[in-house]
Parts: C-alpha cells; structure tokens; sequence
C-alpha cells in the first residue's frame, strides 16, 4: 500500500535517466511538418512529441467576436486519448482549459495582434505522447508554428521547467520528476527581450532556490531558442534547395 | 460565391479528365495513393500507427482497460473506436464534440473491425458478465486531404496489430498486473476501400480535389477471404446497382493488394 | 450463461415469424397523419412504429447557416425512450446521429435543392417502436412526408434490407435475424431512375451472396414504393371527398 | 411584426367571443375538446397510451427498470417523468435538450401522479436500501395545439393504467426474471385541468389559438377524491384569489367528468 | 429503516421551531446590498439567505433575441453548492430551471415591459443557504432589486407559503415541515392590484382547506409587504443621509 | 469603441499616479485595501467564510461527502475546488458553464492548499483504496472588484478553518454517522498575493480600473514558513526575471502580514 520514495537522484548525482542536473533532454524539433497548415511543427523532448498547427489571421465565426483594433489569439491545448497512460477522454478536461489559456497567454506578447483586425489566429497543439513538461514543449513548438505561418513577431517564445527533486535544482523535469519531486517551475522566455511569459510553480521552494531554478529554466530557455532558431533555418533551406 | 465557382471549374476539369480515364494527380482511375505504415509511434499506448496515404495523415492509438461487458455479450471484451478531427488537421475542422462527420467514421471503422471479427473478443473475457478487456480505439486525423475512411481503417488496423495486453491474475475479483505482455489475439485484417463517383464514373481513393466535387461515396471493407464485411455509401448523389457490384469486385482487388502489400 | 443459437429457418424454410424468405413485413403505410407539420406519414412494418414529419421550406435560423444557391435539408432520426427494449436515453445516441445523415444524404438525390435558397426543410422522424430495419422504413416514411408537404421531386425514395440468416438470403429482416443473422444490407432506391440512394452493410458476405442480397432488397424497395404510391393516393382521394 | 397584428386582432376576437360566453371553435366556456385514449399502443414498452385532444395528440410509453432507490426513501421505487417536445409536434418546437417547458411539463405530470400517491411505491421495493423498479415515465408530444399538460397527464395515467411490472426471484442480491406479470400498483387517479384566463375571464382546456392570446393559466390536479394534489400557474398574467378559487371548484367538476367518461 | 414520522405540531399548538400556525418566521431584509449590480436585495428567512441582483435594461446578446416592443425578462434562479445538506453540483437542476420560470412568470405581471424595448432585464438570484419556502423569499428579494434598480413599476411582488402540517393549516413552512407535512402551496401576490402571480401547491388538501391555506398565505404576503417597503425606505433614507 | 477610449485616457491617467508612486485609490504601491474575513455564514455547510476586500465579495463553503480516493493515492482524502463567477457578481459574467476564468480561479486556489500540503489528506482515509472524506470547496465571487484571485484564496482558508467533519463509526464497509464532529486537520495557512504590472510598476491587490489597464498580473502563494507553494502568472504582457524575484519578496512580507492581520 506505501509506497516507497524511490531515489530521485543517485550517489554519482544523476537523475533516473541518467541526465546531469543542468541537463536538458534530448530535443527534436522539426517545422512545416503538416501540410494543411498556414505553419506548424513537431517537438520531441524526452518521451514528449507534440503537434503544432497555426492557421491565420484568418475570418473569425462568429464574426461577433472580431475586434475592431486586433487579431484574436486562440489557442486549444489538447491531448491524445492514447497520450497518457490512462486513456484521457478526448472531451477537454480543466487542467486543458487552464493550460490553453496560460499558453496562449504566454505567446500573446510575442506577437503584433494590432496588425490583423478582425480576424483570428489559432493555434491548435497536440499531445501525441505525454512525459512531463507538455505546456513548455508545446510553447516552443507552437511559437514555431506561428513563425512557419509567416506572422510578425517581436521574438520567438521558447519554454522550459526547472524544478527541485531530491533537494537538487534540476533542469527539464520528466514525468516522474515532476510527480514524485518537490517543486516544478515552468517559464517561457522571449531571449531576446529578455522576457517571462509564462511562469508558473508547484511545490515548495524558499526564495533563493526559487530565484535558482528561473535562472536555470532561464539557461534551458537559452538553450532550446537556439535548437528553434537551427529548425527554422533547417526548413528554409529545405524550400530553397527544393526551389533551386 | 467565388470559391463556388472555382469548385464548379476545377469539377469540370477533374470530370474531363476522369472522362479520358485520368486523374488531377496523374493517377489512374484505381490507384491508391503512395500508402505508408508506421507501427508503434506512441509507446505509452498499447498500440500505436501512423499512416500516411498521399498526403492524409492519420495516426490510431490503442489503449487497454479493463471494464464490465455488455449485458448481452457478457463472455466477450469490448470494442470501442472513437475519431477525433482535430482542428490542426485541416482549416474545416472545428474543436468541439464529435460532429456527424467523425462519428460516422469511428462508426464505419469499428464496423470493418467488428464485423469481420478480427478481434477474439471472447479471449478478452477475464470473468463473464463481471470483468473483460475495454480495447479502445483512438483514430487521430492529423492532415486532411481525402479519404479518410481508408486511412483511418488502416491506422487502426496497424495499431491493433501492435497492441500488446498485459499479463494479469485474477483472484477474488481483483485484475492483478504481472510482468510481460500478450499480444492482442487478432484474426483478421479488413481493409477499407473507398470511391468516389464523379462524372459518373468511380475513382479509387479519393484526394480532397475529388471529394469535394464527387456526386457520392462509397466504402466496401473486405476481410481476408475477399468477403466483403461492412459497406457504407456517403454523400447525396447515388449509385445505380451495376456500379455498386463493380465497386464490390476492385475493392476486392484492392484490398488483397493492399494486404500483400503491408504484408497484413 | 452459453445462449444456444437458435434456428432461424426452420425445416420448411420458413422464418421465426413465418415468413418465407422473400416475403415481406405487413406493411400499414398512412400520409398526412400529423396537424401541425406541412407534411407526415406513419409507417408500421412488422413491430415497427413510425411517424416523420416534413416542416419546410421555411427560414432557417441562425441565419448564417443558410446557402445562397439552394436548400438546406436537416434530418433527424430519433427514437423514443420507450421504442426498445431496454429504455434508451432522449439524447441522441452516436448511432442516431449517424442514421440522420445517411437517412438525410438517401433523401437528398430525390430533391431539387436548388428550388429553395437560402431556406431549409426539416424532416424529423420519430421511432415509436423498434423491430429492426427503422432506417429502412423511416426513409419510406419520410420520403412520403416530404411529398405530402409538396416538396417537388424526381422519384419517391424506398427503402428495404435483405441480408443473410442461417446461409439463407432473407428479404426485410426483423429485429431478432437483425442481431443474430450473418448479415444486414439496407438498401434505398429511387425505383424510376434506378439510382441506389443509401446502401450500408454489416456482416460477412461473399460477392455472389452480396450481388443476391441487392438485388433482392430492390424488389422489396419495388413492392413497398406500389403501397407508398397507393398511400398517396388514398390521401389524395380522402381530400377529394371532404371538398366535394 | 406582421404576426404580433395578427395576433393582436384574434385576440379581440376571441375575447369579444369569451364575454358572450363563446370560444371561437363554438364550445362553452368550460367544455373540454373531445377526449380520446387509446392504451398499449406500444407493446414493446411496459405500459402505453395515446391521447388525443381535439388536436393535440400526445404518446406516453412506460419502461421498468432495477435501479438504487433515493436515500431518503429506502423502501419506496423510484418514480421518473420526462417530457419530449420533439420537433415533429409544432414548428415552434426545436430539437435539443429538454427546455424551460418541456422541463416544467414533466414536473407538472410528475407532481400530480407523486402528490396523490397514484403509484404505491412501497410495492416496488425488492430490498430496502439496494434495489428497487424505477418507472420511467415518457411523454411524447406528438402533435401540439395546446393545453399540452392535461393531455400529457392523461397519456401518463392512461399508460401507468396498463403497466405490466416483469414477476422475478431475488437471491443473493441477483433479479432474476420470472414468467409472467403483476399490474402496476396504481391507487389514484390523478386528473389535470388546465385553465386560460382571457379578458378576465375563466376558459377550460385552452387550444393552441387561446393560449396564444392568454394572459395566464392554471392548472389544477385532482384526485379521485376530489382534493387537490397539485397546482401551476404559469404566463406572465395573474389571477385574483376569487379566480383561483372559483378555478378548483370547477377543476374538481370537470375531473369527476372526466374520470367517469374514461372509466377511470 | 422505518422512519418515524416525528409530530410536528406539539399539544400546545406550537411547530417544531416554536411558531404558532399563523407565525412568519424571522425576516431580515436588506436593499443595495451588492456594489456591481444596478439592483440587489438580501433576504433571510429563517435560515434561508438568499441575494438577488438585477442588471438593466441593457443590450441583449445574442441580439436576434431581443423584442422590437418590449424588454425581455430572464431570470436565474440558482443555489451554491454549499447551499443544502447534500453538496449540489453547479449545473443547474430540472428544478432550478422551473422556478427559474415561475419566479420570472410571478415577476412579469409588475412591470412595463413595453417601456424598453429591444433590451433585456436579468434577475440573478442566488440561493446561498436554503430551508424550504427559498422559491418564495427569492421573489420578494428579486422583487425589491428589481425596485432598487429603478425599474419602473406596478406594486412590488411579494411571496409566501402556506401549507397543511399535522391536519393543521400553518404559515411559511421551512424546511422539515415542507418535507414531511401535507401540503405546500407558495404565493406570490402584488398586494395593491389583488393579483397572484406565483401559485403552486403540491401535497394534498381539500377545496376548503385549499381557500384557507391561500388566505392564510395572502396574509403572510402583506406582512412581508410591509417589511419589504421599510426596507426600500431604509435605503433611501441612508442614501440621504450619506447625501447630507 | 468609446469604451476604449476611455480605458486609455484612464489608463494614462493610472500610469501617470503610478509612475509617482500613488494609486487612483490612494492606496501605496504594495497596500492591500481593507480586508474583512467573517467564518462560519452558512451553517449549512460543514465549513463557510466570506471574504471583503474592498469591494470585492467572495464566499466559500465547504461540504464535506464519502467517496473513493484516486488510484495513485489511495490513502488519502480528496480534495476539489470549484469557482463560479456568478452573474450577479459582475456585468461581465455570464450564465453557463465555467469559462476559463473560473477553471484558472479555481485551479490556482486549489494549488496554493494543495502545494503548501495544507490539509492532512492522510487523516481524511477511512479504508485505503476504498472510502475517504472527500472536501468540496466552493468558491462563490458575490461581486467582482478586482484580485479574485487573493480574495477567493483567502475564503477558501477561510472556509476550511472553521470546517468540521462528522465523527464516524466504519464497519462492515459502512460508514455510520456518530454524533459530534472533528475539525479537519489543518497544518498550513497558504496566502495568496497578486501584482498587476502597470507602466512597467507592479503594484499589489489590483482592484477592477486597475485590472483593465494592467500589462500582466502574477500571483504568488506563500506558506506560513515564508516558502513558495504556487505561482500563477496571467495576462497578455510579460515580467522581467528581475521584477519576478522582487514580486516573490514581496510576496512573502505581505503573506506574514495578512497571516498577522487575521490571526492565522
């Protein structure tokens, strides 16, 4: 019935996956992956593989909704009933909701909304596979997908969780770090402006290894912008060798 | 109004070349598409494929639980397929509830499955009437570009054929998880061909183009004796009996090709 | 526990009820049944107890769902509480909502949409009792439904099923061949044009046995569309006699 | 707007007609439409009966069912009404879940045959506290030219009449069914009857034309002994307490009336 | 399992909270209650406590709903989860929906709904403690927010209950006697037009008992009438004092 | 479109006092307006409070029900939190559903109990993986001010403080009500504290004018031993990672004066 605290972090201090405390997990990003799609890409991080679609600006129904001075952000974070390991139902559950609303909060700022009256963005994620840190890999991901989209943006927003596990500040949580650990701190960043748009924590952290862990999830920020900034270029290059 | 009669010119190009036997994208007139399986893409799932045919992507997840049976059925697993058009696969689709679209398709998808009896719902039994194994099919149309029955069926098909069942030990009315897997006893592979009418003529696998301007639709799934096991005919044109009957026989054809083919 | 698979044929290759197996249902077709609607019909086929009713053409609300080249036909098939067995809840079921748009897209061959923009024609039917084939004998009702309400059209629309019980091809299967019969093939027609107008299976069948059951189920939709003619009439006539 | 004109001039009509004492379909004041029932029009359900109101028609369809009973009454089966406007009935009637009316009409049914204790509940109890019949009641409308709820409660009762509740065993927390029948156990006979007040003035059973016009109705529910079991005001009118008075003496006349005319 | 039936009339004619037949419970009302609504009003009545808000007449969305000639009455009534012994889900119930109606039905009759038209008025009613009789101390606060508003009207609406208890005709049941007594039947009356615009009743009662139960009822209704005007002028008065 | 004009001459006007350190309120930059806590308004819960500040108006009650624990901690109670936004609590709140506003109010108050381990779940389980107490907390906005967020946090510890369980007898799988009660086992008192980023300030307890001018807003919650619990950042703008750290001090000085201030 009790069950066991397993070991977060072993003798040599290194996580269950044999990560380093500072370390992220392997990254997979790829752009314009669907053909539909005004923009979108595809991330993997960890066990992680998520979906982003962006269509946009585009007519919004019903038109009641339109605003004079701006574009709508719309945002719909979903997961696959096959994504977790008990079947989610495909209706959107609260947690769902709560995360659409802090991602679409979190890209909000990185975008000229006054550019698009009356029309609508949407960004559609998909959870295909869940393994901790969703809401950061999507952030990245769907922040991909608008620039795929070819929307003006003041930076792209890049996003991951720093966390505590075993009295240890650690980077990137995966599933059973963020279940079984002590604190969890997701952040999104415009690197460029240095900007926090999405931060969010559960847990118990004291003030100084709070101000630890933004400034590590801040370096793994850092660190994807630069994997997200080579995926754009990858597919640039891609269009011109095709184009060639 | 203007998208209209772009449909009405592109019809008739697309007519007058099906009329001449050939295709928008120089296919002939019972070709698939370029079809490619990937098996097991989601390792939290029991199962798992991803399809893409053309351009249509679609990806099955299979998820096991264990559950109550029907009261009529009470020595036999259930099936449940469920489709989800989630709005990044085409600027069509709406978040919301299943709307009659996706639900006719988990429904022609689960016909395929149920009626050729490829699962052995009777090894999915763990106490009649008390407790059986809920297999749950998950459909996951991620591009739209047409015909989506077949991709579909073939998704899920592919993610049953990976689904793994995990040992169990029932004792006092309690399902226990032991370590390892079974495989998830499966007899049959049904494959669904679709046509399209257009010009009234019949075109296999249909792209978007040609959706949206066929007369109507129809879907034959054929078990692997050439029998066939569930038909459904879609959209408000109609077919007259002799094209019917020869729907029957290509999708014969059809799906013993596609089964050599996958090597299902 | 085990349920024995009874005979559904019995030694003179007669049916449960008695039926050979080309034989029909009694079938008790009424138009014009309902005050209110534009136009009804009732159908009972063996135990089956059907009503539709035809509102239309009539505006179409919300407006921005309504075309501006042609009608817009809605249909929704539904089944009352107490039509089955076991009490079925008034929400519409997942095989409702499919039954609507096939029973909807079997109807729509026979009319001239394109006499209507911008309204819509409702056809609801209602099932009051179950006993197999109700898609079936609700396309019947409805097509006449629509004729009473003077909706012009090409041809009436007929619907029967044949299938397969105990290696038999059997015409216009009841509830019971329904569930324990190897197949079920319901087949719509628009005798005139010979146009097959909704057609679905569910079972195992070979292409001769497939070929057989079509053409079988044809001559049924041919035996019921001279008693839904003759239902027409017989209102027609009653009308005559009140005016005279 | 048009209608509202219309509206408005029927409505002098018919009130210039109800102070002569007249109803512009020429019954009295206090005369009921003729009154049809017709019971077990369905067999497949447990009980069933139509009614007809003049035009107003109205199915209602009993199911029995095995299910919990409510904590507070143990040993008492459990009584459920609904009620369908479904939209084949009036053009007014839209599909969907049940509104605000169709809500407030099976609550109305249900409070006339819960308030007399038509059903003996007790009855229905196979072991207090775990399982017990729920009775499901259905009403259907199927044709609506008004005063929908004193036909609906006559569909009801007239359905509750001919209810046949399954014999069974009970062992071991297990309902096995037996063969044969019992009756519903039904003691009362609960009559509704429904007022419209129009220019002041008292009319029985409205129809469609009247309710229209109305400023309020009432509704009172009588059993066979005369008394009061329920009452709804509804409409946006009011009535003086005199009306209201003057309104249950003729309910009760008009009840017995009916209750002897269906033998009820 | 037997429950017994508890007397609820004590041999000196008293009820179970010490009232005599004809007594009101405690009243306690109070107008201009809540800063954001442009009408509000709190009632206790025994142990219900219950709000009432009133917005408008203001816009109506969506606009097709709005009237060319009159305003359009809606009306909530809805009660806090924490409102009764079992915990209520949110989602508003079957019986919420009716009073809902009622109450809307019982408030119509004293306004002019001619006076705005195209707009709408919203009364909120919000049930945060119920015992029995809420339907009618959720009108007479509804009411006098709808007076507190600036609504312009007929006479205020004023509700109470009489009801059957232990073969005796008592005044305002609360929550035990409207459970186990006879009969309940709530009144809402408009005391200077003689007007009833609420009148339900469930249990059972003899037309004689019936007469005096709904006189009994009409005589608790003009002493809350009473208290409703003082609490009005209450008001008024402090607003004038505040104003001074 | 007036309205937005209004909103930034307001907005200018909010900027500019800011920008000098003051508020259009009066208040300083880190000042809470008045708060009053009022326990135990509705008896009928097991626990209730209601919570002014200033003009904002929130209630919470707490009920208290037997249920099952979740499958991953199967001894302990479980906790659920739910907010409406009411329609009588603000013109801008509407009927229906919860929105997004009210998932997130709730969800956030949930965290800051939970995270900060608040509640002894442990001591709400009857039988391990069988029955536990389960804890409904419903947050009820009554009028809507501004800072919902701090003030609903604030009735819901509220609320909890004064809530009593049942005591209980548990035998044979039943659970038998005994007289008295138990207060719930509380250990930690979680203080929710908001900022608004206005012309590039943060300021505490945003009231409404403040709100609708506001960059961002970002809460964060502190447990009695001046560690974080949760964070909740909201809004279309961002936050330097300077003004986050300096938001989290902050945060801890205005907990401990509030616990102070209400003694808990």
């Amino acid at each position: 019935m009790s069950q066991k605290v397993e070991k977060l972090i072993d003798k040599k201090g290194l996580r269950l996956d044999g990560r380093k405390p500072d370390e992220l997990r392997p990254i997979k990003i790829e752009v314009g992956v669907l053909a539909n799609a005004d923009g979108s890409a595809y991330i993997q991080q960890g066990k992680n593989k998520i979906l982003a679609a962006v269509y946009g600006p585009r007519e919004l129904h019903p038109k009641h909704l339109a605003l004079p001075d701006r574009t709508v952000l719309r945002c719909r974070y979903h997961m696959a009933p096959f994504s977790v390991q008990e079947r989610k139902s495909p209706a959107p559950s609260r947690r769902e909701i709560e995360l659409s609303k802090v991602i679409r909060e979190a890209l909000e700022p990185s975008l000229f909304l006054e550019y698009y009256p009356r029309t609508a963005i949407d960004v559609f994620i998909e959870v295909l596979q869940a393994d901790g840190g969703t809401r950061c890999a999507s952030i990245t991901a769907a922040s991909l997908a608008l620039a795929d989209a070819g929307i003006p943006m003041r930076d792209l927003v890049v996003a991951c969780a720093a966390g505590k596990v075993d009295d240890t500040i650690v980077l990137d949580l995966m599933d059973t770090e963020d279940k079984k650990g002590n604190a969890d701190v997701p952040v999104a960043l415009m690197p460029n402006l240095n900007a926090i748009t999405l931060l969010q924590m559960d847990g118990n952290l004291s003030l100084e290894e709070f101000e630890k862990a933004v400034n590590l999830a801040i370096d793994g920020c850092k660190k994807i912008y630069a994997m997200q900034k080579e995926a754009l270029r990858a597919k640039y290059v891609n269009i011109k060798e095709v184009e060639e | 109004m203007t998208s209209s009669i772009v449909v009405r010119v592109k019809q008739k190009q697309i007519a007058r070349l099906i009329a001449k036997g050939k295709r928008l994208d120089g296919r002939g007139l019972t070709d698939y598409r370029e079809i490619k399986v990937e098996e097991g893409v989601v390792e939290r799932a029991e199962g798992s494929a991803r399809v893409l045919l053309g351009k249509t992507e679609v990806m099955a997840g299979v998820k096991i639980e264990v559950g109550q049976p029907f009261s009529d059925t009470p020595n036999e697993g259930v099936l449940t397929v469920n489709a989800e058009l989630v709005p990044l696969a085409s600027p069509t689709f709406e978040p919301g509830p299943p709307d009659e679209n996706s639900i006719e398709l988990a429904r022609v998808v689960d016909r395929g499955i149920r009626e050729s009896k490829a699962i052995d719902l009777e090894k999915l039994c763990i106490e009649p009437g008390k407790k059986v194994f809920v297999v749950f099919v998950d459909v996951y149309v991620l591009n739209h570009d047409g015909n989506l029955i077949d991709a579909s069926a073939m998704a899920a098909l592919g993610a049953l054929l990976n689904t793994k069942v995990f040992n169990y030990e029932y004792k006092d009315g309690e399902v226990k998880i032991k370590p390892g897997f079974t495989p998830l006893p499966l007899r049959k592979h049904p494959i669904a061909v679709t046509f399209a009418k257009i010009n009234d003529t019949l075109v296999v696998d249909p792209w978007l183009e040609e959706e949206r301007v066929m007369d109507a639709r129809i879907t034959l799934t054929i078990d692997d004796d050439g029998d066939i096991c569930a038909i459904q005919k879609g959209g408000s044109g109609y077919f007259s009996p002799k094209q019917v009957l020869e729907a029957a026989k290509i999708a014969k054809e059809k799906a013993e090709e596609i089964r050599k083919k996958l090597k299902w």
